[in-house]
């Protein structure tokens, strides 16, 4: 066992440092405070992403032939810990995070070639087309069907939960090319092209009031054979092994930490009884440490899977794990924010938060955030696979019952 | 004991059930809420006809005389439908206090209040305070010929601030912050110069407004109860408006629990209805105990109140936590087992989540009053 | 609604006092301070049931006639209070409890003429044969076979948990009497005289080393057909009816009240740092206050079911509820005392907690019985229909689901 | 990082595990326990002659010089099958303060410690308070002559006091009761006159004392550390007796855990293994879950321990807070699943719970040790 820090990633840490004070605009520091869920205002996001493609680090977790960084699970971990504290807007994750290593694991080397540099310098938007209104936690019963007609497949059905697909132009789906086998055998991956006649686009308005989420329609949509990914019927192969690279890569602790870190400042300033402030409360800071301890524990769990993975070895169902502890953390420090608030988090000013709109907020600027936070991170143990989904893999795969 | 409604109370309860249901749904709600700035004139006269807003008052005020009883039974039913107009702010925290002020007091306001053409408010809550009366910062001095207070301070929250006609007020007039003696209630009219509201939003869609009072002078007379003895008819005058909330919380709870498991009865996955899931089904079973134990707690709190019982306030205090710990816990299993679907705007669901949710940080959330409990 | 408490029930408060005042010995009150699960030490629980059956009051519950107190809801919850107050030792359930309101209800004229009388003055200790080794909480499936033979039943087979049948002369049992048909619908409720040749009785020694359930081993046990209560395979609609009639009268409120207040009492002994006690840590007492207020909802709800009953009418899986808070309660309760005590609740000393054993024990005299208490405790969300069994009742029977 | 062990790490492991199985098995551990008074001289012996008695010992004093995470290592493995033998009481805790004594001290103690033929303890806690130096109320005062300390007081609950040969005791040289200044600790011979022990059991199997201190004479050159500075070398050897209680507890999580988990696939009801309920299999999860959380925290705090940073402390804080709550969650939830079965003592499963719950109380549970690591 060793738990020693290199010296050198020091050195990298102040470098990371230096880049993010040069090159964070005022606005895209906005847009990352402000954001109240995984995604941050799609402009500026975007804007923050071609900054980081100049240096070479908008996926630093690529192989570095497709343009990633070649740094260790160190060095990428301090530079996520870094962007956090920076408040840098989170770079929207469907390109870079889901649909490139899906490409470089399952593309052929043409659509590698013509998808990735599009990924990394922005120039195409991707959402992800897995959800349909009857298929949620139990993702095989998909039913959106793609015909075969000659080179092309004939996609008519409905996707549902597809975040920012008013702003993408491209989706990355699975669809259904057989309906007589087993609901995981009939299923293909295609990429379609969003101007694609025949597909419409209804946001759907969340519970923070924001329509982040869409359902998309599909009348007749004609997707070349060429934008398959992997063989036809086998989507759901392609499907897991995006999972699995997902999974391994999430890391949640050190946003936490930081999160947690900014509900203690502002429970810091919230008086009890005119002498003492909230984290002066023996019961507030005793929910507070809990949550503190659970979010060390965490990070050395997701320290102990990267040092799995470090060596090569597969970290199971660990990931289900950190899915669960990470999203339920998650949700506990936007309550603990929350309840650090009181009344205030109450005030209802979606307008205020929105990046650049200057306007002046009623009550603290950062209780402006809060709610919209502890509303939008229910859905966090929904999404991605249920935490009731991931506690069934674990008693499966794990524990085996 | 007897825990069951009498004839008279069975009656409200069936009458304003069958308002909610006729002439409330989600989607004229929905309206009230884009349209009519959460408070729709025609409904709120209908409250007025139907007797609704004279229920608290004494018959000598031209009241109905009705008991806390009747006021928990009406907001149940209200909760139900998750009313939004703003019966706690203008009739049980307003008009408790009002119809405890003077002769000349109640006869100004009570009259228009019961025919539905005042509303008022509660100012009490200020800004980085966690709630208590004894922080209060806001002050009033007595100007040096004596002939009226001058009132200084900025509240936050205020519910439904920005459309009150009169504002109770509460502001030191002795003593210094983290004192609750020195405190005074004052009847301020919200026309009254110096008075600067910014009304907004809450997130269960009520309204309230922050306010600003800037050398606002008050006369004499409109003190309400003693002078520097506020705290004690505040707390009193809360502890109603915590019991009210309770009830229409106890509403909110039951259908965030009946709607949840209606829902799971029809929503498919993996070939079954989600229900037949024994974890959701022990998870749901957790929600009704909650729920039940709540509704135990405001049966036990509403009877002491209503009886000046001497555990009275305890009984509140027990009541307002187990309400914040059940509403958590509901509220967010019920958004858990709707699934993507209880993360829309669409549902109804997400809006008596968030209603529950509000209700928990008003006047003291589960933690505070598990310590005063303990007290 | 009515909260009134009638002033007549001051007096009859009273009059309790007086008499338990005048009539405990100091040996049961030991027995009861003692006692560490549902069950005091027997000889001195029996010997204050014969004080009470003096009194007319063993059974205040049971119908006048039978010898019941004639008591109003209240008088009966009343009285319950006193006797916790008062630390008597509580009484063997299996008879005025259990198989006396089941004789009541199912039993034939002569039945009740023989038996009922015997159960008041203690003449009979009866014990239940319900669970057996592969039916506990699928009770349906026990498999103790009672064969026709003439006017009798032979029995073969064993039942398990049976608390005191050491001591007990007699056995209200559920056998299998057809296994060909549904399992509820070929089970009959016998009487088994102890004493018939065929029965062995193997002590169970529990998690605090006493034997206080045992097996029992049929073998060829013959048992008279008129002790038959109901019809053949019928017997599941008696135990029906004595779990109603169980769950109905159970109340947990009270004296989860009064053990709650012990622990305050002993939490205030322990000092935390020279100055305060643990009674004055904010952190602790706000865990008492949480039990302490889950304790008062759960006396109204209490309060509401007896309101119902008093009212005519069936307060349905309302007692499922009753117990699973009632248990969790009461297993919080004894878990608050042993954080309470800190190590001094390690201290293990049984033997100095049998009544009249005289051994001074290490450490506090208070300390000695919490952590048998909160070992026994964890029996009690197993026993009498797991808490697993009756949240599936629930979410059955109120929920339809 | 790399949290894997090295080779040598995982021959001792093997080598503890391999012994456990072999030697110690369930049986075995019953008729030690009602034999031989919860320590079996032949198994001593065995643990003295494979090196573990010597394990944290530095070379120069005739030790292995292992790390902390060797004893990691070995106490995970001795959870593992419930070895209720006094390791930590003598080598943790006995050990961890004499190698930090004088030459003479060392000289005088450890060979035999090493050997298995001396028995040691730590006499801290006092009756009726929550664990804490500072409330230490027994003391020490030197004599008019300066020759010696006359030590009186009482202590509850020694682990392994009543067969130790010596004893570490906490005492007061200065100050008042609620300070950590004044502290000092002294090695008592327990055959000096004045010292009165009462042996007694413990929940889990293990042996106490309650000792009483009468008026015992304790020469110069048996202070421990340094006069009146004693909290701050105690501390020290707690956090290590925790790190080594938080090894064990961590072996014994893992065998509540999977024994629940083999349990339930075979023990059938309804006509399936129960383990097929998925609330149950929810209920795992969530014991897996809490497991390899307190498995992380046992590496930060081992580790961090291990390479003394300054954070070491606070993270042996998170250790055994987390520990408690993981501990109550496993052992109440391992016998509820178990059934009946559960709450017999014929099953290890019950051992098991006994032995996590008294962990728990040991120098601090979970809320003292959450307020610790938030201060």
């Amino acid at each position: 066992m060793d738990l020693h820090v290199p010296a050198e990633e020091g050195t990298f840490r102040e470098e990371v440092r230096a880049f993010l004070a040069a090159s964070l605009t005022p606005e895209m520091r906005e847009a990352g405070r402000l954001a109240t869920s995984v995604f941050a205002e799609p402009a500026l996001a975007m804007a923050w992403q071609k900054i980081l493609h100049q240096r070479g680090w908008a996926a630093p977790h690529w192989p570095k032939e497709y343009g990633g960084a070649g740094w260790s699970v160190s060095q990428r971990a301090i530079f996520a810990e870094e962007l956090i504290r920076a408040e840098a807007p989170p770079l929207i994750p469907m390109g870079l995070l889901m649909c490139g290593p899906m490409l470089i694991g399952c593309g052929t080397p043409e659509q590698k070639a013509h998808y990735l540099p599009r990924i990394l310098n922005g120039e195409d938007f991707w959402c992800q087309g897995y959800s349909e209104p009857g298929a949620g936690s139990d993702l095989a019963s998909l039913q959106t069907f793609a015909a075969s007609d000659g080179d092309d497949y004939v996609i008519n059905g409905t996707k549902i939960w597809t975040t920012y697909a008013m702003h993408a132009n491209m989706m990355f789906a699975l669809v259904r090319t057989n309906r007589e086998v087993k609901p995981q055998a009939g299923i293909t991956f295609l990429l379609i092209d969003m101007n694609t006649p025949g597909i419409r686009i209804d946001p759907i308005v969340g519970l923070d009031e924001i329509p982040e989420q869409c359902q998309v329609f599909f009348d007749n949509v004609r997707v070349p054979k060429a934008n398959r990914i992997g063989a036809e019927n086998q989507g759901w192969t392609v499907a897991k092994y995006l999972l699995m690279f997902e999974r391994g890569g999430n890391e949640y602790a050190p946003a936490l930490g930081i999160q947690l870190e900014k509900v203690k400042q502002l429970a810091a300033r919230q008086s009890i009884d005119g002498t003492h402030n909230l984290m002066q409360d023996e019961i507030f800071r005793h929910k507070v440490a809990q949550t503190e301890i659970d979010v060390l524990a965490l990070k050395f769990t997701e320290n102990r899977i990267k040092s799995a993975l470090g060596a090569g070895k597969d970290p199971g169902a660990l990931s289900s794990m950190t899915k669960i502890l990470g999203t339920e953390l998650w949700q506990k420090i936007t309550e603990l924010a929350i309840e650090a608030l009181g009344t205030q988090a109450l005030i209802w000013q979606p307008e205020a938060i929105v990046p650049g709109a200057g306007i002046e907020p009623v009550g603290p600027e950062y209780a402006t955030t809060a709610m919209a936070r502890y509303l939008n991170t229910r859905a966090t143990s929904i999404y991605g696979g249920s935490n009731e989904v991931q506690r069934g893999i674990i008693a499966k795969l794990v524990l085996g019952l | 004991m007897d825990f069951s409604l009498n004839d008279e109370q069975k009656q409200l309860s069936d009458s304003v059930g069958k308002f909610v249901k006729g002439s409330y749904d989600f989607e004229k709600r929905r309206q009230i809420i884009k349209k009519h700035d959460s408070l729709d004139p025609a409904i709120w006269q209908q409250f007025a006809e139907l007797g609704w807003l004279s229920l608290p008052f004494a018959e000598d005020d031209g009241g109905i005389g009705g008991t806390l009883i009747d006021t928990m039974v009406l907001l149940e039913e209200c909760g139900k439908g998750l009313v939004v107009e703003p019966f706690i702010p203008t009739v049980v925290l307003g008009g408790g206090f009002i119809r405890r002020g003077t002769p000349a007091q109640k006869s100004r306001y009570l009259p228009a209040l019961m025919a539905g053409t005042l509303q008022a408010a509660f100012a009490v809550q200020e800004y980085e305070q966690t709630f208590s009366l004894a922080t209060t910062a806001a002050t009033a001095t007595a100007t040096a010929d004596g002939d009226c207070y001058v009132l200084n301070g900025h509240k936050s929250v205020v519910l439904n601030g920005d459309r009150a006609d009169v504002c109770v007020v509460l502001a030191r007039t002795a003593g210094n912050p983290g004192q609750e003696d020195g405190l005074t209630l004052f009847l301020v009219d919200t026309d009254t110069p110096g008075v600067q509201r910014t009304g907004h939003r809450l997130v269960d869609n009520t309204r309230a407004a922050d306010i600003r009072f800037d050398n606002v002078r008050i006369a004499h007379e409109n003190i309400l109860g003693e002078l520097h003895q506020g705290a004690a008819l505040a707390r009193t005058v809360i502890n109603e408006a915590i019991l009210a909330l309770a009830a229409e919380a106890t509403g909110i709870l039951s259908v965030l629990l009946y709607s949840t498991v209606e829902y799971t009865k029809t929503r498919k996955q993996f070939g079954v209805a989600i229900g037949s899931f024994q974890v959701l089904q022990h998870r749901m079973t957790n929600m009704f105990i909650a729920h039940e134990q709540t509704r135990s707690l405001l049966l036990c709190a509403t009877l002491k109140m209503h009886e000046g019982h001497s555990d009275a306030g305890k009984a509140v205090h027990a009541l307002k936590a187990q309400l914040g710990r059940a509403g958590r816990l509901l509220g967010q299993e019920a958004i858990q087992l709707h699934g993507g679907m209880g993360m829309t705007d669409e549902m109804p669901i997400g809006h008596y989540f968030k209603r529950i949710t509000a209700i928990d940080a008003l006047f003291g959330n589960a933690d505070q009053h598990t310590r005063a409990f303990a007290a």
